[in-house]
Formats: structure tokens, C-alpha cells, sequence
């Protein structure tokens, strides 16, 4: 049996701690939990609220891919990815990685990978939606997502 | 004439105006850029939407492909710009 | 003003989701934030417990200079980081080092930096007590520790 | 003779067989280095203690220091096996 993966898109807010107890509990081998939220920021209160949008079903399945290959690659014991949708306001949680492993150094790139890959290859996109009424416009993909997940290449 | 179904995201379906649709092509739409090809006859809105091809990401029955990819036998053929997710 | 940094000893466990709440709430300029989490591990059964020895006063000033040493190099918006003492059993937390910051690579590498400098300058010591009923002995300090912080030299 | 407060720690406390003492040293013990020679002479407990004598760390004033650290001045001297925390 693989190590245990949990993958949810979903509108709703998530909660860290929950999610990293459902994750270690009852797991005495478990040595390093590593923990990754990424926050919508206001962009110095230029911004007021993201939309996302995403490819249901390929969302999931290309998220899960992406743990599964972290999973083998660090000999990860648990891995958990939640991705939200739809208005998303400054400060809100975005996404959770949570990972696990007996020692610290593969939790962290094991969360940092998956980050990586997520940026890059999960079908999401954000619309931005600005404090001055307008609908502004889709963020820009940025090089230095591919540079960050190019180095994982090997 | 074959038929395909059609999703697109973002700015690629804003810019076509609907998120879904179902096409018949012709038979010498081969790979993902022969059908990019085609759509760009269609009307001037798939002519915007697809203008910078090879920043356009494709995907087969949900998986990403290049746009050598032949379609042949595709379920659902998604078009979309690079993700900015996470 | 620097950069908010929480550093605690405790004998009692602490709450994760509190801790980023603390750390980020109000804040909507992060974008990232990175928690690890050091547990106990059973060691296949034979560990009953650990027994954290710390040096009071020390401990806590030697943690939050490397917690300001991280906020400066990787330009954090915040950091925690919070040791517990005394008997811990496995499954039970031993340490946390939340991060924040803008952008996530940042975050990553100032909860990585923090850890590793942790394990090899934070005076804490452990001492395993086995499942067998014996004292065991003092955990020893490991080359791959020392490795780890070495990486961060420039 | 000067007055010196000295901590251990671990398994240096645990073979000295205390945690803490104030003792009186000769004037010729400047460094840590020279501290750690002079303790050994004050018995078999303290040989055993600091038999290994490269793996002892030192901090004085709670602030790490090399062996060849001065000691003059110091309030607090601690002596302790490398750290395993985290």
C-alpha cells in the first residue's frame, strides 16, 4: 500500500490544524509534519477579492498526480493538497500542502515540490477583481514559477 | 468530419464567449495544432482568443498534451492559458 | 521595526492553527506561510518517551537569534518558534517554526534555515527512556545536522 | 584564585554528578581550554565527564564560545555535550 494521499478541491475555507491531525494521528512514525498555505494577499489594498477558476475533475486528478510523484520521490509517509475556488478575499487561505516523513529534510521538499508542480501544472486560474470597482484582469503565468519547478528536474 | 468536444478556461473562454461546445472537424485536423488552426477560421472571437498559439495549453481527456498530440479518439479537449493556481 | 518574532520554551504542547492565526491574522500583505512540526517518533515500537533538557534563559535567546537571522536573510514577514521540555511520548509534538512571507520560496527556505540551526546550536538535549522499562541514553548528535546547517554558509 | 559559576548539561551533569557549583580556580586557567584541564584534576568523575575533551561545548554568559575563549569576567560558564534538540 502507498503511502496515503488526500486530495480536495472545494469552495470552503479548510482548517490547518484538523487537516494535519487527520494526517499524523495514530502515525508514531511520523518524525516531520511540514505545513504550506498560500494566502491571498490585498497587493497594498489594490485588491479586493480573487476568482478562481478551475477544471473540475482535472484539478483533482493532476493534484493527486503531483503528490503521488512527491510521495515516491521523498519517500513521503502522508501527503494532503486542498485547492479553493471561486471568491477568494485578502487574507483568506488559498491552498494547503501538508506533508510527512520520518525526518525534516523530505517533508520540506516534499511540500516545496508539490508547491512547485501545483503552480505550474494544476489547471486553476485567478481573476483579479480591484478595489476600484473594476474587474481587472487573469494574473500572468511567471517564469519564475517554471524556473522553480525546473529545478526539480533531474 | 469528425466530432469533438470542446472546454475552454480563463481568457481563452471569455474571448470565444462560452466554456464548452461541440465541433465537427474535418478529417485533416490531425493534432491539437491542426485543430488550433481550424478553430482560427471559425470567426474573429477564436481568432483573439487563440492569436498567441503557442502560449495556448491543451489538454485530452484531461491530461495535458503538447500540440503535437493527435486528437483521434478524444472525449473532451480542453484549451487554456498557462495555470496560476496554488 | 523588524519583523515579528514569537520565540517560547514550554513544557506544555502548543496549537498549531493558533499559532499561524496569531502570526498572520491582520496580515493580509503574506502570501506564504510555512509551519514545521517535530514530533516524537516511537522508533518501531521501542521508545516509551524522550526527556527534553534545556538551559534556561539560553535556550530561548539562542532561538531568537536564529529566528532574526532568518527574518533578515530571507526577509520574513514573521516567525514563531516554540520548544517544548520535559517528557514527551510519541505521537506528541517536540517543536514548531512557523514562517511568513510574501512569496513562498522564502518561507520554505527560512523555516528550513531555522530548523537546521535549531538542531545544532539550541541547547536542548534528549535522553530516551525504552519501552523495555531501561533509561536508555542520551540521543547523539548527528553529522547529517551539522551537514544540513552547512549548506546555509556563504 | 577567581571565582568561577559553573552549569552542566546532559550527560556532563549526569557524570559530574550535579547540575551546577561555584568553585575557585588558580589564576593560570585564562581559557575555556584551560578550565577543562583543571576540572580534570579535580577527580574521576570530572575525568570521566570530560574525557571526550573536543566534544564539550562551552557557553559563557549563555552565548556559545571556542575553546580558546577567555574566561575572565565571566558570570556563568556552562559546559554540555553537542545539542540534540529540534
Amino acid at each position: 500500500m502507498g503511502a496515503p494521499v488526500t486530495v480536495r478541491v472545494q469552495r470552503e475555507d479548510f482548517d490547518l490544524s484538523a487537516e494535519v491531525s487527520k494526517l499524523s494521528s495514530d502515525r508514531p512514525d511520523i518524525g516531520a509534519v511540514v505545513t504550506f498555505s498560500g494566502l491571498c494577499r490585498d497587493e497594498a489594498g489594490m485588491l479586493a477579492a480573487l476568482e478562481l477558476e478551475h477544471y473540475p475533475g482535472m484539478a483533482e486528478a493532476e493534484i493527486e498526480r503531483i503528490c503521488n510523484l512527491a510521495v515516491e520521490r521523498f519517500g513521503l509517509q502522508a501527503a494532503t493538497a486542498i485547492h479553493r475556488y471561486g471568491r477568494i478575499i485578502p487574507g483568506e487561505n488559498i491552498v494547503l500542502v501538508v506533508t510527512a516523513s520520518p525526518h525534516r529534510q523530505a517533508a520540506f521538499d516534499g511540500a516545496s515540490f508539490i508547491m512547485d508542480f501545483l503552480k505550474t501544472s494544476a489547471p486553476f486560474w485567478k481573476k483579479e477583481h480591484l478595489t476600484d470597482g473594476t474587474a481587472g484582469s487573469w494574473v500572468s503565468a511567471k517564469d519564475a514559477d517554471d524556473t522553480a519547478r525546473d529545478r526539480w528536474k533531474r | 468530419m469528425s466530432t469533438v468536444n470542446l472546454v475552454y478556461f480563463s481568457w481563452v473562454r471569455e474571448r470565444i464567449g462560452k466554456g464548452e461546445e461541440t465541433l465537427e472537424v474535418p478529417a485533416a485536423v490531425v493534432t491539437i495544432a491542426d485543430l488550433l488552426a481550424h478553430l482560427k477560421t471559425l470567426g474573429e472571437e477564436y481568432e483573439t482568443a487563440l492569436e498567441h498559439q503557442n502560449v495556448i495549453r491543451a489538454a485530452i481527456n484531461q491530461e495535458h498534451v503538447e500540440h503535437g498530440e493527435p486528437i483521434a479518439g478524444a472525449r473532451e479537449i480542453a484549451l487554456f492559458p498557462p495555470m496560476t493556481g496554488g
